[in-house]
């Protein structure tokens, strides 16, 4: 809670810093925000209460989730301080970025329909802004143009479903309707609202077959707000989503799990499998977030002890893997003018540890041992494993050795193609830092999971 | 606490190679390999000859799923981790002739490798073991990508995936075990992990074995899953082929005795047939198609799918003599394989072919090459008083007393591996030269040295596997009563 | 007299899914991308009229109140929506949505 | 003395490891002193052993050395059984080979090679020694397959030769199949006996009943073993092609010694065989068939080293033969008495190829007699001796398996006979060929022409005696002997011996030795009208012959059959795996997922198609679907 | 009854307004056709006892939204018939879908009368001093957070719209 507040001011610090010039502090004073924001999240921890009339839940799940975005806009922040550079709109991404965490955070914490509904527009309509941020390239138009579009449908079905909901059961709060789903018989437009609200979830984790603006709009946005949606977005809206159905619909199971197993099956092939034709690596990178999402489904689907952490754990994996990949395609695409995977060709010569890091940020993501995305991965199969989503499990392990097919081609690229020049790529040095940690970060992550996953 | 110290060293020891340039590499490669082979000699001699686990490390790793850090070493891990501490300071000196680019992360992978392959022989949690199991898998991916030959990336990204495939299936085995261990608390320790694995009835001991057999037979491998190896085998640098065939394809039978037999005995009896059926048919299709091979490294491939269809058969008759004849022989089959690959890699350097046709007559100029080549090939066709054969027989033992039928038909693996090895020998060393062999040059000195500790571990182990047996016996004999109790014999 | 005392809520809901269908039509049948825009905000207003409904069905006033935040979003993504649309006009001199498919496959 | 018994194997090993590793460095001489020199050591050892048997009331000794394999109940020493069987073989192999190691420091006196040759001769003798000295199976089956190799190695000793090559390649793999059998029987064994120990074995065995189906099982198996080393039916033509390793090779391995291994195993084994009849009759019927049909062979061929081949092989049949018969001690008889005038045959032929420099068709000799006299008397006493000329060894022999088949069965003797005909009948045609007559060959042939070195032809002067005399120890109560050997060999056969019981009246061995003797001067005679008064040339090469005659030259076309039958189909099965099964069907489905996953994102993200409509469009069809799915 | 009347007549207005919104070609009468929607909307929420509701409604959507899509349209000027036309299969499909739609959602929300009011009616819900307290206890965190909402679409309009500096 203490972290909303302070995400909040920062932002309008952000806005003010326009007006009293002193742009130059604010990427320092941001960071050092967000490690106070940080630090603050954790002395919410075991402090559950219900604030504001029951709008807010700020309980351990909230706090480990806020606390993972916190981590992943700190490391983010670092990456992206290019992004930060241009002169004219600094302080509006600041502030839209800042703005959009505060979104992310009432993703995670809301008790009551309003506060996600606000938090889900709180968090996309800066996006919607920063997809566009690069206002001179149409492809960034395009991008941004897309996502408002569809985004502002999908939200028109959870707003239906919302309605339909507290049509049913005369209340917006979580805890409420989950009384009475499990009170008695509700009127069959209960139902109709939960699958509407899940359509409309599913949208914003871009789950097949709602998936469709995920590609396009990651590829179109700067990268920078590519590496953001994949990571903080997906978190949040995955959180949400978790929250909702774990608490609220859990009752109502079987209205959505058949859903939810064939939109995870979906959604794991659909990516997967489409991310293998890709040339240019970030749109391949936004397939594998897609096929991402589809493992995250998994755990949710499973509704188990697992689950939570298991998603929680997911995200970290995937966030900080992501960072990493991002990271590095910026690099390269803005070194070679282009994101096509030959751009990498003999980067495991020219520049090694870009390599490396790239190259363990890849396991990762492809779920090999003894990387975070390892373990991310097994954990999601066990809690799947003991729903008894068998079926599920074949079709994820199926779904991820695909996976390996395509993250394998950028390996392959690097240590196996030969480059047309052997210019070395300029790395900045925070860069390399960040790059380095997020490395070790992932490795650790991968050895001593449990330091993640006995959060929840 | 030794058995953390063989795990951890060579990964200390590779990765502070990574920052080692300059000539001196390969000296600290393989000064740091032979003092990991000091270490596994220390572990021997303090090694009780009996079936107990010993040097025993058990701490919490992810404590919330029961996992631990749990290795330890008994006679069937003992002598694994002696083959790999064995080989590796070989394989290292056999790449003394070989001008790799960037070799310092040549060895960091190779030593890395080691550490992953000595932590699959020493695991004793399922989850540990499967992480090291795969950790082993991307030393060796990159090794052959970076220092392979022609289309090796297609080759390696897809015995990559082949294998990954396989082990996913164990994953998902585990995990279904994991999710049955007794007691309250889930847990990976392998005593757990058998005791779920035993309670349950056929049906699902079977998913177990189906879902864990995938992974092994891809390792190892057994028809039909064979087919990345040969591609492979043939493309990796020597030294890959080396840890390839002669260590890494033991994870997969070390892996069918140590989490196969009992974790799923009773899958093992009802399915194992269909199983052995596959290894055995394997083994004649392996020489067979050796047979029609004209690249000499190919055709050791092929020999290589029909030695490891013959071990595999015989750990999965599920007797003494066939699990102990599979010790016995995976052993031998490592040191033999390595052997057979240097020679290749002789050949190949001084020759630039490995085309069987086209060489000949290399006896006449270096006799003595001819004469090691002759003993690790005799030992490769299991002829008495070499490695090959004790392990050989005993697997043929433990097949027949499973089936006579498939022994008879496994044992025509005895005829064909003379008819391919010695054709290709013939084709190789004998007759006239030509302008290929004419300037065949002489033995260097580490070549000698790798040959000839072969070749002597060949006839030592032959004409007396007793050290041997004896440290592998008691614990083999352990699992098969182990394994009769579970089958209720 | 109150509506809700003599038109059964089924009636309103038939009305707002009617309405909210006829802005999902419209958003698939138009390529203007400012009609697009009024066909999503007469989505939202189905949803309204619908919370609206219920919320005197139920004499509660939440579902009022929820209306306050639906228009406050509707106002900010109409804020946000033209300004994109204005700069996608700047590059492309259309609103057509077709002509923004170069990101695809 | 048996306390040195490890040395017997031990000496020729020591040998091979000296010859093997400075054998380059060392002189001819000294190579040969050593080559030779342990031999002699561990004949010298054998006759203590030979002669401590025989005077002492002990029969047996087991000496283990170490404990070899041992996996669960299956425990393997490598241990030695010294009884009078191998006490015998010992004397045969360590006696034999010594002195053709002799022989080989003249004959191969000029060859690059030469310690090499000397370095395998010992390491075929110590595997040789294993062979009969194990106390197991298993031990012997090292042996079995170490002589495999040793003959491999010395066939192909020549190795630029592709020929000679192909042939040694033949007889290892040819052995291999017998080996295979010969394991499986082991295994077998084990499996039926919990041991593969001969006593335990044995004594097992000597309580069982006859025909008790395993029992038949073990000794077929093992008795596929002994097709392969002893080149019978249909295993034997490896050992014609054999020929191509230097003679001693020959006359050794391939004639004195190896070949004799599998009469060893049998009469080894001989309890588990007297225990079925059924592959009694196999083992008699498939060495009478290979006795007719290599002599058949023989008679038709004009390489000198090729007859004698075939004619070990028809002499292995008779040693079957005896064995089928339940004549063990007739078999072993017969492989001590052949082993004396085969090697002096080959050893006299190697003689006059070396006089002929290096010729061996005998079609371009004739009339050596007077160039080479002492190879002349040798070789004549050499092929009486395998004629069955009284009263050398031969007679004695042959008459015993003969008479034994006779009681076994009429048909079996009169066929034997037959054989003994062709035998004397070719044996004579080679001799004539050779030594009588006019010299064939070319001048400057003729003008080489000498007598071989004293290394050479004492060694046959030796070897002759011992034909002459080799017989004495069998000679038959019939014939007012005693028979030693039987009676020395009572204990092994004591089993077997107990259950088959002979009877022959004296009357009747008289007639058939009469029969005997009748027909081989009645083959004699042919032969001298043919080819000494006649003077009549075998056809030359590529000449019209006879269907009866072409089938014969051509080895009925064996060979050829084989070619066709197995290697061909072997070779297009591995082809078929390689190319069809492998690449195309198990490779492809693998390859065939890679690209149908290829395929498939190819096409699906052709659904991704930039279009927000329809995105939109998919988006409202999937709604539609989820909602009627979940709610109708 | 006057108010059954006025229900029917206010739905069928709406409907048809909001049919004529997505089907005329101009877009300056879409816009028209839009804000009578709105209207037609608003008369429904005085109808439901949501006066002031109705209020706001006019002055946010008709009065400001709608404004702001005039404004925009005439900015670009794009009062002309210049869409092109979709093609009949596209627009056929797409009007199927909704149909299908329609027909799905019309079906699902059948059974909404067994909804059971949990308070009793009370008609003054909808004023100002009722929603005011709802806004101002219950919702009060939302309502809050809602400035993030309306000061992020501010500054990223702002920044979309200005002209970039070079």
């Amino acid at each position: 809670m203490k972290a909303l507040i302070l995400l909040s001011s920062l932002g309008v610090i952000a806005l003010l810093a326009e007006i009293f010039s002193v742009k130059k502090l604010l990427y320092p004073i941001v960071l050092l925000g967000l490690i106070t924001a940080f630090v603050l999240n954790v002395f919410d921890w075991d402090a559950t209460n219900n604030i504001y009339y029951k709008m807010m839940q700020f309980d351990n799940y909230a706090v480990a989730f806020t606390g993972l975005i916190i981590v992943v806009a700190f490391l983010w922040f670092l990456m992206a301080e290019g992004f930060f550079k241009e002169e004219s709109n600094q302080t509006d991404h600041f502030a839209l970025v800042l703005f959009s965490l505060v979104g992310a955070v009432m993703m995670v914490s809301y008790n009551n329909m309003a506060m996600l509904f606000l938090g889900i527009e709180i968090l996309s309509i800066p996006m919607y802004i920063l997809a566009g941020s690069n206002k001179t390239d149409i492809s960034s138009n395009e991008s941004a143009f897309k996502y408002l579009i569809m985004g502002a449908f999908a939200t028109g079905f959870l707003l239906f479903g919302i309605a339909l909901i507290y049509g049913a059961t005369g209340s917006f709060d979580l805890s409420e309707i989950a009384n009475a789903v499990s009170s008695g018989t509700l009127s069959s437009i209960f139902y109709v609202g939960v699958l509407l609200m899940l359509i409309g979830m599913a949208f914003k984790v871009s789950a097949a077959p709602f998936h469709f603006w995920a590609p396009d709009v990651y590829q179109g946005a700067p990268t920078v707000v590519t590496a953001f949606m994949a990571t903080i977005v997906k978190t949040a809206a995955f959180a949400a989503f978790l929250r909702l159905f774990s608490t609220a619909f859990m009752g109502a199971h079987d209205t959505w799990t058949n859903i939810v197993w064939v939109m995870a099956a979906l959604t794991l092939l659909v990516g997967n499998i489409t991310a293998v034709f890709q040339t240019s690596t970030k749109r391949m990178l936004a397939y594998s977030s897609v096929a991402h999402a589809g493992y995250m489904l998994l755990a949710l689907l499973a509704g188990n002890s697992y689950s939570n952490s298991a998603i929680l754990f997911y995200a970290a994996a995937y966030s900080i893997g992501s960072i990493a990949t991002f990271c590095i395609v910026n690099i390269i695409a803005s070194a070679k003018n282009g994101d096509g995977i030959d751009s990498f060709n003999g980067l495991g010569k020219t520049n090694p540890m870009l390599a490396i890091v790239m190259t363990i940020a890849l396991l990762s993501l492809a779920g090999i041992p003894p990387t975070a995305g390892f373990f991310a991965k097994y954990y999601i199969l066990t809690s799947a494993f003991v729903a008894g989503n068998v079926g599920l499990v074949l079709i994820a392990i199926i779904a991820s050795l695909i996976g390996v097919y395509y993250y394998f081609r950028i390996i392959i690229a690097m240590y196996f193609k030969e480059s047309a020049t052997s210019e070395v790529v300029e790395v900045e040095s925070n860069h390399k830092l960040l790059l380095v940690f997020v490395a070790i970060l992932i490795v650790v992550m991968g050895l001593f999971p449990d330091c993640v996953i006995k959060l929840l | 606490m030794i058995t953390v110290l063989l795990i951890f060293f060579p990964l200390v020891a590779g990765l502070l190679l990574l920052f080692v340039k300059g000539p001196q590499v390969k000296n600290i490669a393989l000064g740091s390999s032979i003092l990991e082979l000091t270490i596994a000699g220390f572990a021997l001699i303090k090694f009780h000859r009996d079936a107990t686990t010993q040097f025993e490390w058990n701490c919490n790793w992810i404590q919330s799923l029961g996992i631990h850090f749990h290795v330890g070493i008994d006679g069937i891990s003992m002598l694994l981790v002696l083959l790999t501490t064995f080989l590796v300071p070989l394989i290292i000196l056999t790449s003394f002739k070989n001008d790799y680019k960037n070799p310092s992360a040549f060895y960091a992978l190779i030593l890395i490798m080691q550490m992953a392959l000595v932590g699959v022989f020493v695991s004793l949690d399922g989850f540990l073991f499967y992480v090291f199991w795969e950790l082993a898998l991307i030393p060796i991916y990159f090794i052959c990508l970076l220092w392979g030959g022609a289309d090796r990336a297609r080759i390696t990204f897809k015995f990559f995936v082949y294998t990954l495939a396989g082990s996913l299936f164990m994953l998902g085995g585990l995990i279904y075990l994991y999710l049955h261990t007794p007691g309250g608390e889930h847990s990976f320790d392998i005593a757990a992990l058998y005791a779920a694995g035993q309670k349950m009835d056929v049906t699902h001991q079977g998913y177990v074995f189906w879902a864990m057999f995938i992974a092994f037979a891809v390792k190892m491998p057994i028809f039909p899953f064979h087919t990345w190896q040969p591609d492979t085998y043939t493309t990796a640098p020597t030294q890959g082929t080396m840890m390839l065939s002669g260590i890494m394809l033991k994870m997969g039978t070390f892996g069918v005795i140590r989490w196969l037999l009992p974790l799923a005995p009773l899958g093992v009896e009802h399915y194992g047939r269909v199983a052995i059926g596959l290894a055995v048919f394997g083994i004649v299709y392996a020489s067979c198609i050796a047979i029609a091979q004209k690249d000499f490294k190919r055709l050791i491939a092929y020999s290589s799918i029909a030695h490891v269809g013959l071990i595999a058969a015989g750990i999965l008759s599920m007797n003494t003599q066939g699990v102990q004849g599979a010790m016995i022989q995976m052993l031998s089959h490592g040191v033999n394989v390595v052997g057979l690959f240097f020679i290749v890699d002789i050949i190949q350097r001084r020759t630039n072919t490995r085309e069987i046709e086209s060489l000949g007559g290399i006896r006449n100029v270096n006799p003595q090459f001819a004469v090691l080549f002759l003993i690790i090939l005799l030992g490769s066709v299991a002829l008495p008083l070499t490695n090959g054969f004790v392990g050989e027989f005993l697997l043929l033992n433990g097949v027949y007393q499973f089936s006579a039928g498939m022994a008879a038909f496994a044992g025509l693996s005895v005829i064909l591996g003379a008819v391919y090895m010695l054709r290709s020998y013939q084709s190789i060393m004998l007759g006239e030269t030509n302008s290929i062999t004419a300037s065949f040059a002489p033995l260097e000195t580490s070549e000698k040295a790798v040959l000839i500790i072969v070749c002597a571990a060949i006839i030592a182990f032959g004409v007396f596997p007793k050290p041997l047996t004896d440290i592998v016996a008691p614990s083999v004999d352990q699992l098969v009563a182990g394994l009769r109790v579970a089958l209720g014999r | 007299m109150s509506a809700i005392q003599i038109i059964p809520i089924e009636w309103y809901l038939l009305l707002s899914t009617v309405l909210f269908t006829i802005g999902v039509a419209g958003v698939m049948l138009r390529r203007n991308a400012i009609i697009i825009f009024m066909s999503v905000e007469l989505m939202l207003n189905a949803v309204n009229l619908l919370l609206v409904a219920f919320s005197s069905y139920l004499s509660d006033s939440k579902g009022q109140v929820f209306v306050f935040f639906i228009m406050a979003v509707a106002a900010a993504e109409v804020a946000v929506g033209l300004a994109i649309l204005m700069m996608v006009y700047r590059n492309t001199k259309s609103s057509d949505i077709n002509i923004l498919n170069k990101l695809k496959w | 003395m048996i306390k040195l018994v490890w040395l017997i194997p031990l000496l020729p090993l020591i040998g091979f490891i000296i010859i093997g590793l400075f054998g380059k460095k060392l002189s001819k001489g000294i190579v040969g002193t050593i080559g030779s020199g342990v031999i002699l050591g561990s004949f010298i050892i054998s006759l203590g052993i030979f002669f401590e048997l025989k005077g002492g009331v002990q029969k047996e000794y087991t000496i283990e050395l170490f404990n070899w394999i041992s996996a669960g109940k299956l425990s393997i020493p490598f241990s030695f059984l010294i009884d009078p069987l191998s006490s015998l073989f010992l004397l045969i192999i360590t006696g034999i080979g010594f002195l053709i190691h002799l022989y080989s420091t003249g004959y191969m006196s000029h060859d690059e090679g030469f310690s090499r040759f000397f370095a395998y001769l010992n390491l075929f003798i110590f595997f040789m020694l294993l062979l009969v000295m194990g106390s197991n199976y298993l031990i012997m089956f090292v042996g079995w397959e170490g002589v495999g190799l040793c003959s491999y190695l010395l066939i192909g000793f020549w190795f630029k030769n592709t020929a000679y090559n192909n042939a040694a390649k033949k007889a290892f793999v040819m052995n291999r199949v017998g080996d295979l059998g010969f394991l499986l029987g082991i295994i077998l064994i084990f499996v039926t006996f919990g041991s593969i120990g001969y006593n335990d074995v044995f004594e097992q065995a000597k309580n069982m009943a006859s025909g008790n189906p395993t029992i038949t099982a073990i000794t077929l198996l093992l008795f596929i073993g002994a097709m392969g080393k002893s080149a019978q039916l249909p295993l034997y033509t490896w050992l014609p092609d054999a020929m191509a390793g230097p003679t001693p090779v020959s006359a050794l391995i391939h004639a004195a010694t190896m070949v004799t291994a599998g009469i060893y195993m049998i009469a080894r084994s001989n309890i588990l065989y007297t225990l079925s009849p059924t592959a009694m009759s196999v083992v008699a019927i498939i060495g009478i068939c290979t006795a007719l049909f290599a002599a058949t062979i023989g008679l038709a061929q004009n390489d000198i080293k090729k007859v004698l081949a075939y004619s070990t092989v028809s002499q292995l049949g008779y040693m079957f033969l005896a064995l089928g018969v339940g004549a063990y001690t007739g078999a072993v008889f017969h492989v001590m008495t052949h082993a004396f005038f085969k090697a002096l045959l080959f050893l006299g032929a190697g003689s006059v190829i070396h006089a002929m420099s290096g010729e061996q068709d005998i079609r371009k000799m004739g009339g050596l007699g007077k160039y080479i006299p002492v190879t002349h008397i040798t070789f004549l006493i050499g092929t009486l001796a395998i004629a069955g000329c009284f009263p050398l060894s031969g007679f004695f022999s042959k008459d015993e398996i003969l008479a034994h088949a006779f009681e076994h069965n009429k048909l079996l003797w009169f066929l034997g006979v037959l054989g003994a005909a062709m035998t004397t009948f070719y044996m004579f045609r080679l001799y004539f060929l050779t030594f009588k007559n006019k010299f064939r060959g070319t001048h400057e042939q003729e003008h080489h022409l000498h007598e071989s070195p004293k290394s050479m032809t004492i060694p046959l002067m030796i070897l002759a005696v011992l034909s002459v005399v080799g017989g004495l120890v069998g000679i038959p109560a019939v014939l007012g002997g005693t028979h030693f050997l039987e009676e020395f060999l009572s204990p092994v056969f004591e089993a077997s011996s107990f259950r088959l019981v002979h009877h022959l009246s004296h009357e009747t061995e008289y007639i058939l030795m009469g029969v005997a003797t009748v027909v081989m001067i009645g083959s004699i005679y042919y032969a001298y009208t043919t080819y000494v008064k006649k003077a009549t040339l075998p056809d030359a090469e590529g000449e019209d012959l006879k269907p009866a005659h072409k089938l014969i030259y051509n080895k009925y076309w064996v060979d050829e059959i084989y070619e066709k039958l197995i290697t061909k189909p072997l070779n297009f099965i591995a082809d078929a795996f390689h190319r069809m099964v492998d690449n195309q069907i198990v490779d492809g489905l693998v390859n065939g997922v890679g690209t149908a996953v290829n395929w498939m994102s190819g096409t699906i993200r052709f659904a991704q198609t930039g279009n927000i409509g329809f995105y939109i469009f998919v988006m409202v069809i999937s709604i539609v679907l989820i909602l009627f799915t979940q709610l109708f | 009854m006057i108010t059954t009347y006025l229900f029917y007549l206010l739905t069928f207005l709406a409907i048809m307004f909001a049919i004529r919104v997505v089907s005329t070609k101009n877009p300056i009468h879409s816009v028209l056709y839009l804000v009578m929607t709105f209207f037609a909307i608003a008369g429904h929420y005085v109808l439901l006892n949501a006066q002031f509701l109705a209020a706001v409604h006019i002055i946010v959507y008709a009065g400001a939204i709608m404004v702001l899509f005039l404004f925009l349209i005439m900015l670009l000027n794009l009062n002309k018939e210049t869409e092109p036309h979709k093609s009949v299969w596209l627009k056929t499909s797409a009007v199927v879908a909704s149909g299908l739609l329609l027909l799905v959602l019309v079906g699902a929300l059948k059974g909404a009368s067994t909804i059971q009011a949990t308070n009793t009616f009370n008609p003054n819900i909808g004023l100002i001093e009722n929603l005011g307290k709802t806004l101002f206890n219950d919702f009060l965190l939302p309502f809050e957070l809602s400035s993030v909402l309306l000061l992020s679409a501010m500054v990223g309009a702002v920044m979309l719209g200005k002209k970039s500096i070079k």
